[in-house]
């Protein structure tokens, strides 16, 4: 299958995320420039991690405004598959694609490091290779990781099985401590309603070859070539939503 | 800040300028300068960029090899790695801006280091840093820790260079001028370097990058001027990084290289346009010409002098080939980034700059540099150094509990883990990062061949001051060793040279002493210097720093899959010493924590028994023997034994027994030089054993990995568990003080 | 013209770092401080007619300096030379 | 009482998020933007006698809310209650 991945001026990760998807997992893998509002006809569109426009007002907020953003907006309405890493997932909140804010770290300060991740809804484009509550471990590297949105939002989310993530220690407990940026419900991934578009502070790309990082981030990818070369176009929707 | 007028020999001394360097200048021009003129001299004269005091000493040190391919005298060095590849690395310092301001001085710091390596056509791929403060318990440490550590965070991350690695140590020498150099490394195809030289009569100078501001001026002068309490009024020079813009302009600088519109490029450090310019016509042979009114500004009403001096950050100056500027500005633009021609080159060999219809400099290019003045500084042995060296081991009280001592030693500033600094830096981003901060060296793979490269810094300045000559040989062999317990043979080196004030004679000698200690050993291990940086003044109040030559050293691995790191891996393996324990306890951590003494002489070093000694573990690990390799450094066998099981994967112990061939405490914390712990499958024992005899190495079986304890002999004997209690957080720990 | 906007956090949004500024106070001896918030104050010179002006600047709010989910702002404009430093 | 802290970049200091900012609103239409300079806004609620209050807050902004080296604060103090939203 065909796969974009934006790039805004201050992507770093966007190579990453091209050699994952091109080099590992053997797909075909095109850079989208951001002044460009043609996607290229791709099936997936993927939102890379690193400091679009400098991150200098609030993170991902200017990003949202690139024309490449606006085709992607569609492409998300038609039922197109967007994911968004780190910066990405910050992009995807400012650009109301996704609920909820990303805000300050807890601790105030930039962290890079191997987290736990438990998997809260495995019946999911994005997670159908992974198994109910199966602990991946990939890493994070920012320092506005700490996801936030009000209490009815968050409400929702968790009764529709939008949550897809969580950090958990390595006995799969969602601890506190095991929460490295103070993230509310120790969410670190969240989908849309309709199943198309999901963002997570945690860098799958990062986790695909055992030479470097481990390969716990393949599952991801793997999960959506997986649902779509099926060629099931509608999305299964969360177990735990009542709707068809 | 205007021109000073009239420009007499008094404004030159305010300008840090000498009588006979206000001599010079008259001789050179022929007339007075003007006071753009002079400002230019004195930016170029400035010990920070025309080394007239360290030059004399620097032309003693191997900078050739078969691999080298670009020496100092460019923005960084070059070496082959093979597979038509090569590394581009420099290390530089931004000590006194750090202090100042810590978060943007160092967050500048690394801007400025990351365009040296680009500027040469590579991309950056690693950064590295070398950090000394104060005392921990000293009031103004937490705060300035946490500002440099999250200034080199905050600017390496958002441009997208790994952080892989780097050095803090904390000595109530630096109190009053902390140390922050940065190191970056860059890959490059070896028939894409770009070199500094202007070419070709008629060129278009160009300007791009950020708009010049009143950033820094004089900064130059400031790094190479004794701090004062007047430093305050030095304040206002400090620069803003802004890492967004050295983004798109990193990004912008390699799709320019990639077309032919090239002629040369340099970035805009020091001295701004002044030495960008300078350099280029110097290293051409040619004149360069520029019109400041052509300069895009940040501020209204800049006069010529600010312009020339500005150190604005994130700028580059380039020459491209006539009739090209077009395409040049099409990649900046499309980069968000302006591009503008400012002047062009000449064939008069001189630097000229006109502003506001009327040329306010015209300086002959060569003389600058090859009549820049070169100081042959007085030289004095300090009078207490032979007191200092004195240390019997009878009046070292034995302590009651090693057990205790080691505890102690995990939890010392000096000793404990790194994490706290190093979680702060993105150290996984473009996917190059085998090993990580947190073993000897970090070990990177070079994308698209089998290869890898491994970067270490390393200083051990208490040595340097008791000894500065056999400290900067320990130096270079402890980088040099750090690479081969990480499987790599050491390629070549930059140094960062950091020192107090040059007029004083025992500071001359302390870098005197030092730069021939690099250069010995330096001969002996075939790791010549390519690039570096010389940072003297570092000073206060008539208290200089401890002589600190950082060595930065980068190495090869033909197999990347074959690099080692120091956590045991196998339960069962044998724990082996390689290398001779001799009854030394000069200098060492062990020294200072337990018994508050810096002194005595630095461990004795064998150059030739070094390099043997490497050359052993370098073959065992290329032969995949080994699982796990350690070099014992600060804190002694003791620390490094428990380094291995804190750095293991699955925290795993070991059991060990040590035959008591002298006192307890020398035998467990002293630092011996050229010894490295490795483990290995039983099998592989009589192979080792047998290789090392043959080498006339001593290498013994120390004990066995297993179990959940670290156990040495008698004197120690505590759980994996409980030693990462005491040495993981006790850095955060010390400096959760409020700033 | 300059329009000067303050984005402050929402009322029950976490405020890490007005929290740990409020902790260094109280360290640091301040024990009279309660409470603290830190936002953002942005100063945006800009021309156009005075009659749109505020409905631009608002407009500037909406889509970039505020993010409503957690943040509110508020502006005000004023003629230049009054900027108070 | 509340103290109403603005800190604000120097004059001539490099300012990349104002930068940024300007640039990004002229890229979304607003052309008349000339200049954006961006600071922090801090609201702190403390008690103590209005006396010697504004001493304190100075105190507060000099220890820690503002890095003169590259900004300057200026602050007002008025009693609660009166702040717009
Ligand atoms: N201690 C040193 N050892 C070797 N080379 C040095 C040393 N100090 C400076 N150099 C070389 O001198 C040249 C000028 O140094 P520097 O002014 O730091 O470069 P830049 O102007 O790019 O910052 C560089 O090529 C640098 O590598
Ligand atoms: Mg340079």
């Amino acid at each position: 299958m065909k796969w974009g991945v934006l790039v805004f001026p201050g992507s770093n990760d966007d190579q990453d995320a091209l050699w994952a998807l091109g080099e590992i997992l053997g797909q075909d893998a095109v850079a989208l420039w951001h002044k460009d509002a043609d996607l290229k006809g791709v099936d997936a569109v993927v939102v890379p991690g690193g400091f679009s426009y400098g991150d200098y007002l609030r993170c991902g907020a200017m990003a949202r405004f690139s024309p490449v953003m606006e085709s992607v907006g569609r492409f998300a309405a038609e039922g197109g598959f967007v994911l968004g890493f780190c910066n990405g997932f910050q992009i995807l909140c400012e650009a109301g694609l996704l609920p909820g804010v990303l805000v300050r770290n807890r601790s105030l300060t930039f962290i890079c490091q191997r987290v736990h991740l438990r998997v809260e809804n495995a019946a999911t484009a994005f997670t159908r290779l992974c198994r109910e509550r199966e602990i991946l471990e990939i890493p994070i590297k920012h320092g506005e990781g700490c996801y936030f949105a009000d209490d009815e939002t968050l409400g929702e989310l968790e009764a529709r099985g939008q949550v897809l993530f969580r950090y958990v220690d390595s006995q799969g407990e969602a601890t506190p401590q095991a929460n490295p940026n103070g993230s509310l419900g120790s969410i670190a991934g969240v989908m849309n309603a309709r199943g198309n578009v999901f963002g997570m502070m945690p860098h799958p790309e990062h986790a695909v070859d055992p030479a470097v990082g481990g390969c716990d981030g393949q599952k991801l990818f793997r999960s959506l070539i997986d649902h779509l070369e099926r060629g099931v176009r509608q999305p299964r929707l969360a177990a735990a939503d009542g709707r068809p | 800040m205007g021109a000073p007028a009239p420009v007499t020999v008094e404004a030159a001394a305010e300008h840090g300028l000498t009588a006979d360097e206000w001599q010079k200048i008259c001789t050179i021009l022929g007339r007075t300068p003007t006071g753009e003129e002079l400002g230019v001299f004195s930016a170029m004269w400035s010990e920070h960029c025309s080394y007239k005091s360290s030059r004399v000493h620097l032309k003693s040190l191997p900078t050739t090899g078969p691999h080298v391919l670009q020496g100092p005298g460019e923005n960084a060095g070059v070496v082959d790695i093979g597979d038509g590849l090569a590394a581009v690395f420099k290390i530089e310092s931004h000590n006194h801006p750090s202090f100042i301001e810590p978060y943007q001085g160092a967050a500048t710091g690394v801007g400025g280091i990351l365009r040296d390596v680009f500027t040469m056509g590579a991309r950056p791929i690693a950064n590295l840093n070398s950090l000394r403060f104060g005392a921990i318990d000293h009031p103004r440490t937490p705060h300035l820790v946490r500002g440099v550590v999250s200034g080199i965070g905050g600017y390496g991350n958002s441009v997208g260079v790994a952080t892989v690695g780097g050095e803090i140590y904390f000595d109530a020498g630096y109190d009053e001028n902390i140390l922050v150099n940065a190191f970056t490394l860059g890959l490059v195809r070896r028939d894409r370097i770009f070199r500094a030289a202007a070419s070709g009569v008629g060129n278009p100078v160009m300007y791009v990058g950020s708009r010049t501001g009143r950033d820094g001026i004089h900064g130059a002068s400031m790094a190479s001027a004794e701090f004062d309490e007047d430093s305050d009024e030095k304040r206002p020079t400090v620069q803003v990084g802004d890492p967004f813009t050295e983004k798109l302009l990193l990004e912008a600088c390699l799709e320019l290289m990639e077309s032919d519109c090239l002629v040369a490029i340099q970035d805009m450090g020091a001295a701004g346009l002044t030495s960008s310019s300078v350099e280029m016509a110097g290293r051409g042979g040619l004149g360069i010409e520029i019109d400041l009114d052509r300069v895009p500004q940040r501020e209204e009403g800049m006069s010529a002098y600010e312009i020339l001096l500005s150190e604005s950050q994130e700028r580059m100056l380039l020459i491209a080939n006539a009739g090209r500027e077009k395409d040049v500005k099409r990649i900046f633009e499309k980069w968000d980034l302006q591009a503008a021609v400012i002047g062009h080159v000449s064939d008069d060999g001189l630097f000229r700059a006109r502003w506001h219809g009327n040329e306010v400099v015209r300086i002959p290019v060569e003389p600058v540099s090859t009549q820049a003045p070169v100081y042959r500084r007085p030289i004095e042995e300090p009078k207490n150094l032979n007191e200092m060296q004195e240390l019997s081991l009878a009046d070292v009280s034995e302590p009651p509990d090693c057990d205790d001592v080691l505890r102690r030693l995990l939890a010392s500033p000096n000793l404990c883990s790194r994490r706290w600094v190093y979680r702060q830096y993105d150290s996984l981003v473009r996917g190059h990062t085998v090993v990580g901060p947190g073993s000897d060296a970090a070990v990177l793979r070079v994308k698209g061949t089998r290869r890898g490269l491994a970067l270490t810094v390393d200083c051990n300045s208490r040595y340097c001051l008791l000894d500065p000559y056999v400290g900067a040989v320990i130096a270079v062999c402890e980088a040099a060793r750090n690479l081969v317990v990480s499987g790599a043979r050491p390629l070549a080196l930059s140094d960062c040279l950091n020192f107090g004030n040059p007029e004083k004679p025992e500071v001359m000698w302390q870098f005197q002493q030092a730069v021939a200690g690099i250069r010995d050993a330096c001969v002996a291990l075939g790791t010549p210097v390519v690039s570096g940086n010389v940072s003297f003044y570092n000073e206060t109040q008539g208290r200089s720093i401890p002589p600190t030559p950082m060595i930065a050293m980068v190495g090869l691995l033909d197999e990347v899959s074959r690099c080692l790191a120091q956590g045991f891996r196998r339960a069962g393996d044998i724990v082996a010493l390689v290398g001779r324990t001799r009854e030394e306890l000069g200098g060492s951590e062990y020294l200072a924590v337990v018994h508050g003494r810096v002194r005595g002489a630095p461990p004795w070093i064998d150059l030739g028994f070094e390099k043997r000694l490497q050359g052993l573990v370098l073959e065992a690990a290329a032969d995949g023997v080994l699982h796990s390799a350690h070099d014992v450094a600060e804190g002694g066998l003791a620390v490094a034994l428990a380094e291995c099981c804190l750095a293991s994967p699955d925290r795993l112990g070991a059991r060990i027994e040590l035959e008591q061939s002298m006192r307890a405490d020398v035998l467990l914390f002293g630092e011996s030089q050229s010894r490295i712990l490795v483990t290995f499958d039983r099998q592989n024992w009589p192979r080792l054993r047998d290789r090392a005899q043959r080498e006339e190495i001593p290498v013994q079986a120390i004990g066995e990995v297993g179990g959940t304890r670290l156990e040495i002999g008698d004197w120690i004997d505590r759980s994996v568990a409980e030693l990462a209690e005491i040495w993981e957080d006790a850095l955060e720990r010390a400096l959760r003080v409020v700033a | 013209m300059t329009a000067k906007v303050y984005v402050t956090p929402k009322r029950g949004v976490l405020d890490p770092q007005g929290k740990a500024v409020a902790n260094a106070l109280h360290a640091l001896g301040f024990a009279e401080v309660d409470d603290v918030r830190i936002g953002k104050y942005v100063e945006i010179r800009l021309g156009g007619s005075p009659s749109d002006v505020s409905a631009r600047v608002r407009d500037i709010c909406e889509k970039l300096l505020a993010n409503q989910v957690i943040e509110d702002f508020r502006f005000e404009i004023g003629d230049d030379g009054v900027k108070p430093r």
